[in-house]
């Protein structure tokens, strides 16, 4: 007999995605799905999806979801989860919403050590408004509202939220992974399940951000765009693990009691 | 009735604390009351104030536009109000401090060395009292016994001599007004 | 119950806390950062009572929307520009029917205006303020013991009708200190079957404002007007004051009203009959309630801390069935009830 | 190893990021239409399926069930 190794998880609803062919979104969508498949805690998490294309995010995840406006993702999270402490609270957020009009919300949930998990999907532009100019847009590229491509003197720089959110202290974990192959997208489930892992230990602010191909608005194939990020995208953003504070976080902890 | 009185000094001379023992002892004595201080940017700096409105009905503005009494702990406050106080209002002057003397010939003016009670009490900190004791003696609003009692709720959660000093600063201020 | 001298803004407070508010977030702002402060030292020995000082107005109303969607009795306060920042979150409170209670301690506006006592947001407070098409309750008390009394109302009218509550008050009524004597708060009445507390076996929920589908939306937005039509219905509050006799009537709310009351009572001293109706309720307006007494008086006069914004509400309310005059001090400015008598007095002999 | 992949054409929206990843070649593109109005992935018989579930992985849309013998 054969036996099934790879289905759809049981968190996610049976629904076709809205997303474009090749969009990263899905594949977070899945990767947050089976990883509260694997921690048991559908019945005890809240999501908050954005504005922006993972708006609709509550058709497709099938936990508890409240939808917040642009940018206040965290804000909100941080309001859920303390009034509900032992419920599993995260927040999934696109590039513009977490680094641009919401970056105060984000950067202050971090700060306070919000014991919540966000979700940050980079893909270097604004998606559901077609294409524009993001923070996170790299140098040179070319975008709606960047037609002759971000330029530093004009735009300034993007924004490596990885890198400076693990200089807050309030932060526990922070890692900057890619959905552009099946090792990354390995990798970033791994990062997920830790980052609900350090929530459900209690231990503070995680954040996973994810690089992820937007082949419409980057004008580009599906795979062209994962070859992007890994040739392109990854040289200014580049992933790996910026703060881990896990282990001496458990360490105190265990000395504590 | 409804008596209008502005308190008025520097930061640190406890003027809104006269105004709520005042405001807190007219309640007690059954009155309607109003209690505004200056508050914000203005009282950065500046000149603190408060002003308390007791009536035996109800109040309209806690606003005193011609107050009754002003209390000037100091020169600035002098000049700030005694152009508004009513006529034949009376003004309490902290004459330790204050060596100008109103301009309005239809005022009374009631000068106080409060300062200089409170050193001979050993305790320069407790003028405000002293001043609170020849207000409460000259106007009448507030039985002494009823004010000293919301003195001591107020202060309450203070130490205990606290209580003792300024029930003595009261009494030298009350006793201050032989007439 | 014994009566206390509390300052308007601490009072807000404390009848928050003992109506069961056990979610506040806010910032700094003059002239309403007592509150803020109050509910950060009482909070802390309110069982399961959460204060967060917020990084914004924003990232407040925000929280609050949060922690109401997740069940708890919530609460935010801010002043004028602080307001308008948290209109987005206030729009999507109304949107997604969350319940919750908006404290707005007017000061002079608009931009930054100045901290003096102010009635410029009348406009922002009853026309929803925020995009779209809805409304929120709004209460204007004019003492102490109403911001007490009506801070409690609030958070049973936020439950009953799942939406988002203003208490319109300002600079000097958060600042000032009245005796006040706080009632027993009413049981929590609310169906908790829309709150948020993960899925457990069930299915799962979700609450959104975001309604794409056109049809969707519009039945969303009747459903909204079908619920203020009924809120219009029932829960309007005024207060009329020397009405009966009276050939001239002030409209005036919150600290104007107080203002007025104390001209009238010189005016009266004089022999001139002068009423007040004061709208405690701005939203809903005492429409029908106002242009009844048009049966009898035919001479209005609109005192407001503003250039006249409550007027247009007493335009539409009367009609053209009488006359209606407007005295106002914007910018902060608080009128006498001398001042305001006098402006009276002139219009009164004119009176016919 | 030897393994199968069953794809859910409705769910395919024809990214090929599948047909990039799959070492064996077993996946290809197709000339059919879904209701979506893409045209689905295949498989070629001729060439064996190892149950790596790469392809699954990468999917961004579930369209592709692994089993393995």
């Amino acid at each position: 007999m054969a036996k099934k190794v790879f289905g759809r998880p049981k968190s996610l609803k049976d629904k076709i995605f809205h997303y474009c062919p090749g969009c990263g979104h899905s594949i977070a969508h899945r990767l947050i799905a089976e990883v509260i498949d694997e921690l048991d805690i559908r019945g005890i998490t809240i999501g908050v999806p954005p504005a922006g294309c993972a708006v609709l995010a509550y058709n497709y995840l099938d936990v508890d979801m409240i939808e917040a406006p642009h940018g206040r993702g965290p804000a909100m999270a941080s309001g859920i989860k303390r009034t509900l402490p032992d419920r599993i609270v995260f927040s999934y957020q696109g590039d513009g919403d977490l680094a641009a009009i919401g970056i105060a919300e984000s950067f202050h949930a971090a700060n306070r050590g919000e014991n919540i998990s966000v979700i940050f999907i980079n893909n270097a532009v604004y998606g559901m408004t077609g294409g524009q100019m993001a923070p996170t847009t790299i140098l040179n590229q070319k975008t709606t509202t960047s037609p002759a491509g971000r330029h530093k003197i004009l735009d300034g720089y993007p924004v490596k939220v990885s890198e400076f959110f693990s200089q807050l202290e309030g932060v526990t974990y922070i890692e900057r992974c890619m959905v552009n192959s099946p090792t990354n997208i390995n990798k970033t489930r791994k990062a997920i399940k830790k980052s609900f892992q350090c929530q459900m230990d209690g231990m503070g602010f995680s954040l996973v951000e994810i690089l992820s191909p937007c082949p419409t608005n980057w004008k580009m194939n599906p795979i062209d765009s994962c070859k992007w990020i890994d040739e392109v995208m990854s040289k200014t953003f580049p992933p790996g693990v910026f703060k881990d504070n896990t282990a001496s976080v458990k360490k105190a902890a265990e000395g504590a009691s | 009735m409804i008596i209008k009185t502005i308190f008025s000094g520097f930061g640190g001379q406890g003027v809104l604390m006269m105004g709520i023992s005042l405001a807190h002892s007219a309640m007690n004595k059954g009155y309607h009351v109003t209690y505004l201080p200056a508050y914000g940017a203005e009282m950065r700096g500046g000149i603190a104030n408060c002003t308390v409105a007791v009536a035996d009905e109800e109040i309209a503005s806690p606003v005193a536009s011609e107050p009754d009494y002003l209390i000037a702990m100091n020169a600035p406050s002098l000049f700030t109000f005694q152009n508004k106080i009513t006529s034949g209002g009376t003004i309490f002057l902290n004459s330790s401090i204050v060596k100008d003397r109103p301009n309005r010939p239809d005022v009374k003016v009631c000068t106080v060395p409060c300062v200089d009670i409170a050193q001979d009490l050993g305790n320069p900190r407790v003028a405000n009292i002293i001043m609170m004791g020849v207000f409460i003696k000259k106007s009448g609003i507030v039985p002494d016994d009823i004010y000293l009692k919301s003195l001591e709720t107020i202060m309450g959660s203070k130490k205990k001599g606290v209580a003792e000093i300024n029930r003595k600063a009261f009494a030298a201020g009350f006793d201050y007004l032989k007439d | 119950m014994n009566k206390v001298l509390m300052s308007g803004n601490n009072i807000i407070g404390e009848a928050a806390i003992r109506a069961g508010c056990r979610f506040y977030a806010g910032y700094p702002i003059t002239p309403q950062n007592e509150l803020t402060e109050y509910m950060a030292e009482h909070m802390r020995n309110a069982e399961d009572g959460v204060f967060i000082q917020s990084e914004s107005e924003i990232a407040a109303i925000n929280m609050v929307a949060g922690a109401s969607a997740a069940g708890a009795r919530v609460m935010t306060s801010s002043s004028s520009p602080g307001i308008s920042l948290k209109q987005e979150g206030i729009s999507s409170m109304a949107a997604c029917e969350l319940p919750g209670i908006i404290v707005n301690i007017m000061r002079g506006g608009p931009g930054l205006g100045n901290i003096r006592p102010s009635q410029g947001d009348y406009f922002q407070a009853t026309r929803g303020g925020g995009h779209g098409d809805y409304r929120t309750i709004v209460f204007a008390p004019a003492t102490c013991q109403e911001l007490a009394d009506l801070t409690m109302d609030a958070f049973d009218l936020a439950d009953k009708y799942r939406t988002p509550v203003m208490i319109l008050a300002d600079g000097m009524m958060g600042q000032m200190m009245e005796p006040v004597i706080f009632k027993k708060p009413k049981k929590r009445i609310y169906s908790d079957d829309f709150i948020l507390k993960g899925a457990g076996n069930g299915k799962s929920k979700f609450i959104r404002g975001l309604l794409l589908d056109v049809i969707d939306e519009e039945e969303h937005n009747w459903k909204l007007a079908r619920k203020y039509s009924v809120i219009t219905k029932n829960e309007i509050r005024r207060e009329e004051h020397q009405i009966e006799d009276a050939q001239l009537v002030i409209v005036a709310y919150g600290t104007a009203a107080r203002i007025a009351k104390g001209a009238i009572k010189r005016l009266r001293e004089n022999g001139m009959k002068v009423g007040l109706f004061r709208p405690i309720t701005l939203w809903p307006f005492p429409e029908l309630q106002l242009r009844a007494l048009a049966a009898n008086v035919k001479n209005f006069l609109v005192f407001e801390m503003s250039t006249g914004q409550m007027l247009d509400d007493v335009r539409l309310s009367l009609q053209g069935y009488a006359h209606i005059d407007f005295h106002g001090r914007p910018g902060g400015a608080v009128p006498t009830p001398a001042e305001l008598a006098n402006v009276v007095a002139r219009l009164y002999e004119k009176v016919d | 190893m030897k393994g199968s992949i069953k794809i859910d054409k409705e769910l395919c929206k024809e990214c090929h990021l599948c047909i990039n990843v799959c070492p064996q070649g077993h996946i290809i593109p197709t000339k059919e239409y879904n209701a979506q109005g893409y045209h689905p992935v295949g498989t070629n018989n001729e060439k064996e399926c190892t149950g790596c579930a790469l392809c699954a992985t990468i999917c961004p849309d579930i369209a592709i069930e692994v089993y393995r013998e």
